[in-house]
């Protein structure tokens, strides 16, 4: 019973994060700043989620797969925020208005040209 | 092959995990699954650089972590739902790393990725330059602040995996392969 | 049986997979290629004799009953296309390994081209509908990569509408076969044959059309012919010829399973009025050309029309004078197309304004073509004169007088294009000039080229000389296709 | 005790189809691919909650394989996007 | 039978063949993959009603698994000529710098032969063209 | 009489085999059969004229199922003439060949460039003819002669078919055997199309007739009489196919086109045999048929326009061949008037007069030939004052000539004198316009004869004429079957009373009635009287001949006119076709596809139309509240995928209805599906990125966008279409499907849990085989054309190559130290999964096809953390030797059964029990599974080294064509 009740809150708390980092990814106002609600919502939500999930499984080898489904999300969601942000700024997508410093400069490249990107 | 022996234990224990049940054909195939995936994964190029865990500060950077993971995502909750323009304050930062571990680096930028506010962009190890961290702040205050989050960071992580290869910002990586070559 | 049946597809797959791994040696790709289908066709042989002497044969694969299992069948027309398409897609391989080009250009010839056999086999020898399309994706992919072989500018660009074009085709036959399924619950050809009888006329009515329509497609009927004509001729002859003798000849083959044992006498008014327009269209597209690949390719649109005339006339004459004429045209056309690839070879060109003279050339060449042009035309005493006598007598006799009308028609318009390409190509001054020193004979100077196409017309011309035994064969064919229940008891032994 | 899930659900779908709103709005292609990964993420939940709900079992590989995997489409179009923005 | 999914089948029949209506070859890929979304959908949906999954050992209805193991081979197929289109795409590419799908260059010659015929031989009485070999009938 | 035709097959063969080497000697083998022919038929002729004939019947396909082909030979009392004729005169013109072709003239420059040709040019280059392919020649001359021999023997209407095209194709051969001449080419073509085309006529006229009759014999069909509407399309469709045959007005034309053949050709098949091939079938079905409607009007107007309209053209001929040609016209036209009017008296004069006329135009000809052999010319302005020079030739000829004019005491006259008796005697209404009309055709030929023979033979008019006296002499062979044909006319005539009683013999066979007499003096008769007009008239001709020849020349406009309608419809046809196949085959896929969707609304449409209706009872808005917003979901990322003019834009929004497929998948209780299509879907994405990352993201401008709304409709429609039809399909169900007894034998018979995976290695296992065929072709194709763009790149190094830029080989500071380490930690974990997958997946979600492509995904990650160097030995591995061993293992599998006596694909249960591991059960079909996972490994791993990194994959190809 009282793992039950672990279980439904972990999922509503994880379903929420996830609902939050979508509604970042709606709401934010540059890419780089969706990437962070993306990221970092979407990996504590899934994790809580599956945790709640692991909870109800009767089968070990359910629970141990659900981890290690968690430790992998917490291993690529970053990859893949670097990977997508590194790549936004190369191409020279625009930063919000909010942006107060940028140190990161690219590798200076006469040819570069930045193609349509939309 | 040219694996850490943890990687080996970690499969094997995969492994059985993805079975769910301890059985003597689980136990055996398990042997044979391991070595034919690390087989596959020693054609793989790998990185020279060997490290020693400690478990205890293994421990802590994991609790490190859970906080600041949670402290993230309730950041992220207030700026999702009411985003101020100082929580949209942004900037781009590049923060200085004192190794250039790859796997040292690799865990750091993860876990900045994760903590609040701040989101790794990318990391350069490669010489002659300084190793150096970018991420982008969300509700910035300054640089040096942002500076030293990634820096403690960098000593948590440093305490829990050490380099058993010389990996400071005098020697680099890819000259780094005698074992246990720390001054 | 059971060993036997699936020989011929499964030979070719085995000599694929060792293809691939004799990927760097072109002479062990030979090798396998043909001890493969030198199999291929001793199997083929076999089953023919079998099946002539103890009726249908068939196989469950897996070894579980009929009923939920896929199923090979062998009837008269399944194993006699079968035998034809093992023999051409042989002869045609030793023509390729005459002209070197081919399977110079590409590691990948052979094991496509293994691949290619093994599809067609299944494609005649498959008894569920599912595993036809598996068949026909089979070959067809095999043919994708077949027509792109050389992968210059021209394969690109045509191959890129064949595909397209083919892969739609693929999806309407994927829909029909599923909409069936959700119909009948069931895929299996045998069983079918009854359930589709209970179905409501309009769902009937849709389904027929729907496999109609695809398989039409493969068989390039009009309006849906297009693929055709722009994709063979750039392929590399070998390839063309055999895409050319085989590939739309499966399509009407499915047509007939599906108007005979599918939905018998389904759509045969639909199906008069698409022989016609695809005998003309097809005849007057070549007329139109003047490059000889295109000629026999808009050809091969043509007499397709025949085959579905027969169709629609339906009944056992025009039923056995569609399977004579398939019997006929797959080494016919063939021939044809290997000629052609000669001719290239020689020339270095296909375009009838470029070639000519080739009578002083080589007569007994000269010969080569001419047999299966005339037997194309419809000319007697070839074996194409034979095909077409037939479907006019059945035409005539089932009183469509229009269809015959077409078809005579289509016939003398036939004779145009084909004296098209023997005067252009043929008479007149020899050209363009032998460059390198003494003229050879055109057949002297490859041998194994030459033998191969004789081999191919020689089979044509046998086709003519033993029609009559051909076509009582064929007669026992169309009466076993008139007779769906034979199909059904022979597969479920009920 | 049945109503959580459904309602989990439902957010779920309203998560989703916020991602998918972005994915189609880009304006970049950055922001769609972050979008098409914050779907995927969602999905993963989604199955995470049926999970949870049955206790089967079932669901639970295909979880495991889109968190391994799940993840190559976003890599692949930032590794691409990357390229084509520096040539 | 799903009404929803029934018209989301249709929508990607509608939509698949459209793409497939374009020059482009990548619409053209992206189009087949629509439908051929539309058609593992026609068959998952017409094949039978949902259930369990068809594995041995669960309880409740299972669903029909010979829709499934159809679907299953059509998705792969689907696959492997996606690739294989990717493939032409990326070749037709490096040739022209265009994946756009041309005109059959014969077939062009063909019907360019018809206007020119047109405009320059408005009575064609000309025996000579009679003869396939002479120049009149080339249509360069 | 099969043997007998098939010795000139067999000769042709020959004839082919040593031209080259035998040269003139060659016309040995076409006269061999010719002798043996006549040898033959000299031993049947007593038996056929005493009213026996002679059958032969070779069943060519046997007639089990009603369809019969056979050849029927009967040689009776006509037959006998015409195979006479075919054979006697066949031997003379090998002989004269023989003289023809060999006598002086060597071509100077043997084999050599062949220069244009003037056309029929006044004056030839001496040794043109020679030039010829004489192997081609004799051989299409005896085949020819077979084929008239059959054709005048044939008793069925497939031989008479056979022999009838036969004939076609061979003169086609022989008009156009100098083929270096655009006339000559030109003229063989309107002969085969004309007559071929008549062939077929024929043929439809043939088959109804038959059927009609119920018999394919052709005395049967005669003996059956039928009548009806049938009959008499048949009777214009067989007309059609004589008439043009034997070149009657308005299909004269080819006539004296043909005339471009060599003079033997135009003797033999010109004059005296082929052209007679439709007298010869007019004159067997006249007794039958002249009594239906068609046949008089067409028989009698046709013939008597010829006669008239050659005989004009003949007298304005300046070539002395020529006009011989249009005489033949003329006088076919008068044959075929009298055979064909169905008057048992006309028909023996007709058939008399047949045979006059073969034996005085053949010579005829062949003089002609002589002339031009050693003159070089055939103009009468150049010739002359022969009569002197070559006394022979000309008394030959002139008895010849005097045959052709009527004149006593020639077989011409005699024949025509029983011409004008046998109408002027019967009894129908219209015999003196018929009459009338004759005289006019009789006084011309009258006319042109006695031109041909004095422009020749006669004094010279001309003083510049001086090729006359270079010429030498023709030889005594050479002249010889000129004389010996030429005075037969004269033999004949004198001995008309015995000649016309075995033509009477030989008439019987048509028509028992036309048994009549030959005399040259039947007293002062009507026909008599006419003759002395012919004369008359004929003299009045040639002595306003001037006049007439000055006026303007109507009758060379209608004639040409035959000629123009045939070369208008000709071009008619082929613009025609131009056009046709210019708008249909329009070369542009869009339309293709358009029009191929349209043909699918087409199908809907009508089975929508009869009656297609879904049983709304059974449909549910949908299933579940998920699956509906699922549904809704993927609706938009659908119409997004469309209508996005960006081209990665449009690939994620692809993924994204992927995506929602699975999920669908997974609600519907399909998770092997749900899995499989997030792996492919996941997969694709990167093969998209992989192939299209140097296209322009922005999809072109469409280049016409008036279709646009068109091309909308016509998918729209389908889609509304599908709709209907899966509904309807989904809610009619008439059977059970076999998941029930696969659920039944699925764990006991098969050992597996998971159905569908049972189903794909096992139940259906070749299904499969197939499948990952396909794949492996798919990844092949791809290679193939990776290595035809590392071929390009390396023979131009031009744009797009040097934009070409492939992720992993730029700068640096592109691989990332982040997914490098990652990549290193999730990877193994990757193929742990994998092979977990693979070996579960009998009796859970998974299988070969998942593991493999989760590898394939692994693979990917890799390839995107580093590109090729990242797959490290892995991408040196020749991805198709993966492939060949998972096809090899799977195909393996399934055939192993075979050797042990079971079926193709039959699984095997192993039940171990072994020391340490315990009971452990072994499925056969694991092997199978395992094969596909190898190959899917292959595969995946070729797409991405092929595709992606393709500076650095491995090379595939054995050699590169350079
Ligand atoms: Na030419
Ligand atoms: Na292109």
């Amino acid at each position: 019973m009282i793992a039950d009740v672990a279980s439904t809150g972990l999922i509503v708390l994880g379903t929420l994060l996830t609902l939050v980092a979508a509604l970042g990814l709606v709401r934010l106002p540059d890419f780089f700043a969706r990437g962070h609600a993306a990221t970092k919502g979407a990996t504590l939500g899934l994790a809580l989620t599956l945790s709640g999930a692991a909870i109800q499984m009767s089968d070990r080898g359910d629970v141990a797969k659900l981890a290690l489904a968690v430790i992998v999300q917490f291993l690529t969601a970053p990859v893949a925020s670097h990977l997508l942000g590194r790549a936004a700024h190369r191409t020279g997508i625009a930063l919000s208005d909010h942006t107060v410093l940028d140190e990161l400069v690219d590798e200076p490249d006469p040819t570069f040209v930045a193609k349509d990107l939309k | 092959m040219n694996v850490p022996g943890w990687v080996a234990v970690a499969c094997y224990f995969a492994w059985l995990a993805m079975w769910g049940d301890i059985s003597v054909p689980n136990i055996l195939s398990g042997i044979v699954a391991v070595a034919v995936v690390l087989w596959v994964s020693s054609a793989l190029p790998t990185s020279a650089v060997r490290h020693r865990l400690h478990p205890v500060a293994l421990a802590r950077l994991f609790g490190h972590f859970v906080r600041l993971l949670v402290l993230s995502n309730w950041t992220l909750v207030k700026t999702s739902l009411h985003p101020t323009p100082t929580a949209l304050r942004s900037a781009i930062v590049a923060a200085p790393l004192s190794q250039r571990s790859p796997l040292v680096s690799t865990i750091v930028a993860n876990f900045i990725s994760l903590t609040p506010g701040t989101l790794t962009l990318d990391v350069r190890l490669d010489e002659p330059d300084d190793p150096v961290l970018y991420l982008h702040v969300l509700g910035f205050t300054d640089v040096e602040a942002a500076r030293a989050d990634v820096a403690e960071v960098e000593r948590w992580v440093l305490a829990a995996v050490t380099p058993r290869t010389r990996t400071d910002i005098a020697d680099g990586p890819h000259r780094a392969t005698v074992e246990g070559a720390i001054p | 049986m059971r060993m036997l049946l699936p020989l011929p597809v499964a030979v070719p797959l085995i000599g694929m997979a060792v293809s691939l791994l004799a990927v760097r040696h072109r002479r062990a790709q030979r090798a396998i290629s043909s001890v493969a289908l030198v199999i291929t066709l001793l199997a083929s042989i076999a089953i023919l004799v079998n099946v002539t002497r103890a009726g249908t044969a068939v196989t469950s694969l897996g070894g579980w009953p009929a009923d939920i299992s896929i199923v090979l069948v062998a009837d008269r027309l399944a194993s006699l296309m079968l035998l034809l398409g093992v023999a051409m897609t042989s002869l045609v391989l030793l023509f390729a390994f005459g002209q070197g080009g081919t399977d110079e250009a590409s590691p990948f010839y052979h094991p496509a081209y293994l691949a290619l056999a093994a599809g067609i086999s299944l494609a005649f020898l498959s008894g569920d509908l599912f595993n036809l399309f598996v068949a026909f994706e089979l070959l067809l992919m095999a043919s994708y990569v077949l027509v792109t072989l050389e992968g210059n500018d021209e394969q690109i660009r045509s191959g890129t509408s064949y595909v397209v074009l083919n892969i739609i085709e693929s999806v309407l036959l994927l829909s029909a076969i599923g909409l069936t399924f959700a119909a009948t619950g069931t895929v299996s050809m045998a069983e079918l044959a009854s359930r589709l009888a209970e179905l409501p006329e309009g769902l009937r009515v849709g389904l027929n059309l729907l496999l109609l329509l695809a398989f039409g497609m493969k068989a390039a009927v009009f309006p849906l012919f297009f693929w055709l004509p722009d994709s063979y001729p750039t392929a590399p002859s070998p390839v063309a010829a055999i895409f050319a003798g085989l590939l739309t000849k499966i399509g009407v083959y499915a047509m007939i399973r599906t108007e005979t044992l599918l939905f018998p006498g389904g759509q045969q008014g639909l199906l008069l009025i698409v022989a016609g327009f695809t005998m003309i269209v097809g005849v007057l597209g070549a007329i139109a050309q003047a490059d000889m690949k295109r000629i026999i390719s808009f050809h091969i649109i043509s007499q397709i029309g025949y085959m579905v005339m027969g169709l629609a006339i339906g009944g056992p004459a025009a039923i056995a004078a569609t399977v004579f004429y398939m019997l006929h045209h797959i080494p016919t056309k063939t021939s044809l197309f290997l000629v052609e690839g000669i001719i290239e070879r020689h020339t270095g060109t296909s375009n009838l304004d470029r070639v000519s003279g080739l009578l002083h050339r080589s007569g007994p060449f000269a010969l080569l073509f001419l047999i299966p042009a005339l037997s194309l035309a419809g000319i007697p005493p070839f074996s194409g004169f034979v095909g077409k006598f037939a479907l006019v007598t059945a035409g005539f006799e089932a009183k469509q007088w229009a269809i015959v009308g077409v078809s005579l028609l289509a016939s003398l318009l036939t004779l145009v294009s084909m004296t098209k390409i023997w005067v252009g190509a043929f008479w007149g001054k020899a050209e363009p000039a032998v460059t390198d020193g003494e003229p050879v004979g055109i057949l002297r100077s490859n041998k194994l080229m030459s033998a191969a196409t004789i081999a191919v017309v020689g089979s044509s011309v046998c086709i003519a000389i033993f029609a009559g035994p051909l076509y009582s064969f064929c007669e026992s064919a169309a009466r076993e296709l008139m007779d769906p229940s034979a199909y059904v008891r022979a597969v479920f032994g009920r | 005790m049945n109503v959580a899930p459904i309602v989990c659900i439902a957010v779920s779908f309203f998560s989703a189809s916020l991602c998918i709103a972005r994915a189609l709005r880009g304006p970049t292609v950055p922001d769609r691919a972050i979008a098409l990964d914050a779907l995927v993420v969602v999905l993963v939940n989604g199955l995470g909650i049926m999970v949870a709900r049955d206790g089967d079992g079932l669901l639970v590989d295909a979880i495991l394989v889109i968190g391994l995997l799940g993840f190559v489409a976003t890599l692949a179009v930032a590794r691409f996007t990357e390229s084509r923005g520096s040539s | 039978m799903s009404l929803a999914l029934s018209i989301l089948t249709g929508l990607l029949f509608a939509s698949g063949l459209y793409l497939m209506t374009h020059r482009s070859l990548t619409r053209i890929i992206i189009g087949f993959g629509l439908l051929g979304n539309g058609v593992n959908l026609l068959l998952l949906i017409t094949g039978g009603p949902p259930g369990e999954a068809p594995i041995l050992g669960r309880t409740g209805e299972l669903a029909d698994s010979v829709p499934q193991a159809l679907i299953l081979t059509s998705i792969v197929i689907g696959f492997a000529l996606v690739s294989f289109m990717l493939a032409l795409a990326w070749r037709s590419w490096t040739i022209d710098g265009s994946d756009d799908v041309e005109d059959d260059v014969e077939d062009r010659r063909v019907a360019r032969a018809v206007r020119r015929a047109e405009s320059d031989r408005p009575d064609g009485e000309d025996v000579e063209s009679m003869d396939p070999s002479s120049p009149q009938q080339s249509t360069s | 009489m099969l043997t007998l035709v098939g010795t000139f097959f067999v000769a042709a063969v020959l004839c082919a085999a040593t031209g080259a080497r035998l040269g003139a000697r060659v016309f040995a083998f076409v006269a061999a059969p010719m002798v043996a022919t006549a040898t033959w038929l000299a031993l049947e002729s007593s038996g056929v004229l005493d009213g026996s004939p002679v059958s032969q019947t070779f069943d060519w396909v046997g007639g089990t199922g009603g369809f019969a082909l056979a050849l029927k030979f009967r040689l009776d009392g006509f037959g006998l003439l015409m195979a006479a004729l075919v054979s006697g005169i066949g031997l003379l013109v090998a002989v004269y060949s023989f003289s023809y072709f060999a006598e002086p003239h060597e071509p100077h420059e043997p084999h050599e460039p062949h220069e244009p040709d003037g056309h029929l040019s006044p004056v030839r280059e001496v040794g043109s003819y020679p030039k010829i392919n004489l192997g081609v020649f004799s051989a299409a001359l005896v085949a020819f002669a077979g084929s008239m021999l059959g054709l005048v023997l044939a008793n069925d209407i497939v031989t008479l078919f056979v022999f009838w095209e036969l004939t076609s194709i061979t003169s086609f051969f022989l008009i156009g055997i100098n083929d270096h001449d655009t006339a000559a080419r030109q003229a063989a073509l309107r002969a085969l199309l004309v007559t071929g085309g008549g062939g077929l006529a024929l043929l439809a006229g043939l088959v109804m007739l038959s059927q009609q009759a119920g018999t394919t014999e052709i005395s049967g069909i005669l003996a059956a009489e039928p009548r009806g509407t049938v009959v008499n399309v048949a009777i214009v469709l067989v007309l059609l196919g004589a008439l043009t045959k034997s070149a009657q007005f308005p299909f004269h034309f080819w006539l004296p086109g043909a005339m471009k053949a060599p003079t033997p050709v135009s003797a033999y098949l010109h004059s005296a045999t082929m052209v007679k091939a439709g007298i010869v079938l007019i004159a067997r079905f006249a007794p039958a048929f002249a009594s239906t409607p068609p046949w008089r009007p067409i028989v009698v107007v046709c013939g008597l326009a010829s006669l008239i309209w050659g005989g004009g053209r003949a007298l304005r001929q300046t070539d002395a061949k020529l006009a011989l040609a249009h005489g033949t016209v003329s006088q076919l036209g008068l044959l075929v008037v009298l055979v064909g009017v169905g008057i048992p008296a006309a028909t023996y004069a007709g058939i008399a007069m047949l045979l006059a006329h073969a034996l005085f135009k053949a010579p005829l000809f062949l003089a002609v030939g002589v002339i031009d052999h050693q003159l070089h010319t055939r103009e009468f302005s150049r010739l002359g004052g022969l009569a002197k020079k070559w006394p022979l030739l000309a008394a030959a000829s002139g008895c010849a000539a005097l045959s052709m004019a009527g004149l006593p005491p020639m077989l011409g006259f005699a024949t025509k004198e029983k011409a004008l008796a046998a109408l002027a005697d019967s009894d129908v209404s219209w015999r003196w316009l018929v009459l009338g009309v004759i005289v006019v055709g009789s006084a011309m030929t009258f006319a042109y004869t006695a031109r041909w023979w004095m422009l020749i033979f006669g004094p010279r008019k001309h003083e510049h004429v001086h090729d006359v006296a270079t010429g030498a002499k023709p030889s005594a062979a050479f002249v010889l079957p000129v004389a010996l044909l030429g005075f037969a006319s004269l033999a004949f005539g004198l001995l008309s009373t015995p000649v016309g009683n075995v033509v009477a013999k030989m008439a019987v066979g048509l028509d028992p009635k036309a048994a009549k007499k030959l005399s040259l003096w039947a007293g002062v008769n009507t026909a008599l009287i006419l003759t002395g007009v012919v004369i008359f008239g004929g003299l009045a001709v040639m002595k306003f001949i001037a006049v007439v020849q000055r006026r303007r020349d109507v009758g060379h406009r209608i004639g040409l006119s035959g000629e123009k309608a045939f070369d208008r419809s000709y071009h008619g046809v082929i613009s025609g076709a131009r056009t046709l196949t210019g708008a249909v085959q329009s070369g542009s896929l869009p339309t293709y596809v358009t029009v191929t969707a349209g043909v699918v609304l087409a199908a809907l449409t009508a089975a929508l139309v009869s009656g297609m209706r879904p049983d709304m009872s059974g449909v549910v808005l949908a299933n579940s509240p998920a699956q509906f917003v699922v549904a809704v979901l993927a609706f938009g990322m659908v119409i997004g995928a469309a209508v996005v003019p960006r081209r990665f834009a449009a690939v994620m929004l692809l993924g994204g209805v992927g995506y929602a497929m699975a999920a669908l998948f997974m609600m519907y209780g399909a998770p092997d599906l749900a899995l499989t299509q997030l792996l492919v879907e996941t997969l694709s994405i990167v093969v998209f990125l992989l192939a299209l990352r140097d296209l322009p993201n922005s999809f072109a401008a469409p280049r016409r966008s008036r279709s646009k709304m068109l091309r909308l409709a016509v998918c729209g429609a389908v889609g509304v279409g599908v709709t209907m039809f899966a509904l309807t399909a989904g809610t009619q169900r008439v059977g059970q499907s076999p998941t029930i007894q696969y659920e039944q034998l699925s764990e006991k018979a098969a050992g597996g849990r998971n159905v569908v995976n049972v189903i794909l290695v096992d139940f259906r296992g070749t299904d499969t085989m197939g499948e990952i065929t396909v794949l492996a072709l798919a990844a092949i194709g791809v290679a193939n054309l990776a290595a035809a763009v590392r071929r390009s790149r390396r023979h131009q190094m031009a744009r797009p190559v040097d934009a070409f830029n492939p992720p992993n080989e730029f700068r640096r500071s592109s691989s990332s130290v982040i997914l490098d380490q990652v990549t290193h930690a999730v990877f193994p974990v990757i193929l742990l999964l994998s092979l977990f997958l693979t070996f579960r997946g009998h009796n859970a979600p998974g299988g070969g096809f998942a593991g493999g492509l989760v590898v394939g995904g692994g693979l990917a990650i890799r390839y995107l953390a580093g590109g090729n160097a990242a797959l490290g030995r892995l991408a040196k591995v020749p991805s198709t030797h993966i492939i060949g061993f998972g096809l090899l293992i799977s195909v393996a599998t399934a055939l192993i059964p075979l050797a042990v006596g079971n079926s193709f694909l039959e699984s095997s249960i192993y039940n171990l029990d072994l020391p340490v591991l315990g009971e452990l059960k072994v499925v056969s079909a694991a092997f199978f599974d395992l094969g596909v996972y190898v190959l899917v490994i292959g595969v995946c791993l070729a797409i991405l080294t092929q595709l992606g990194d393709h500076r650095s994959a491995p090379e595939l190809t054995t050699q590169d064509a350079s």
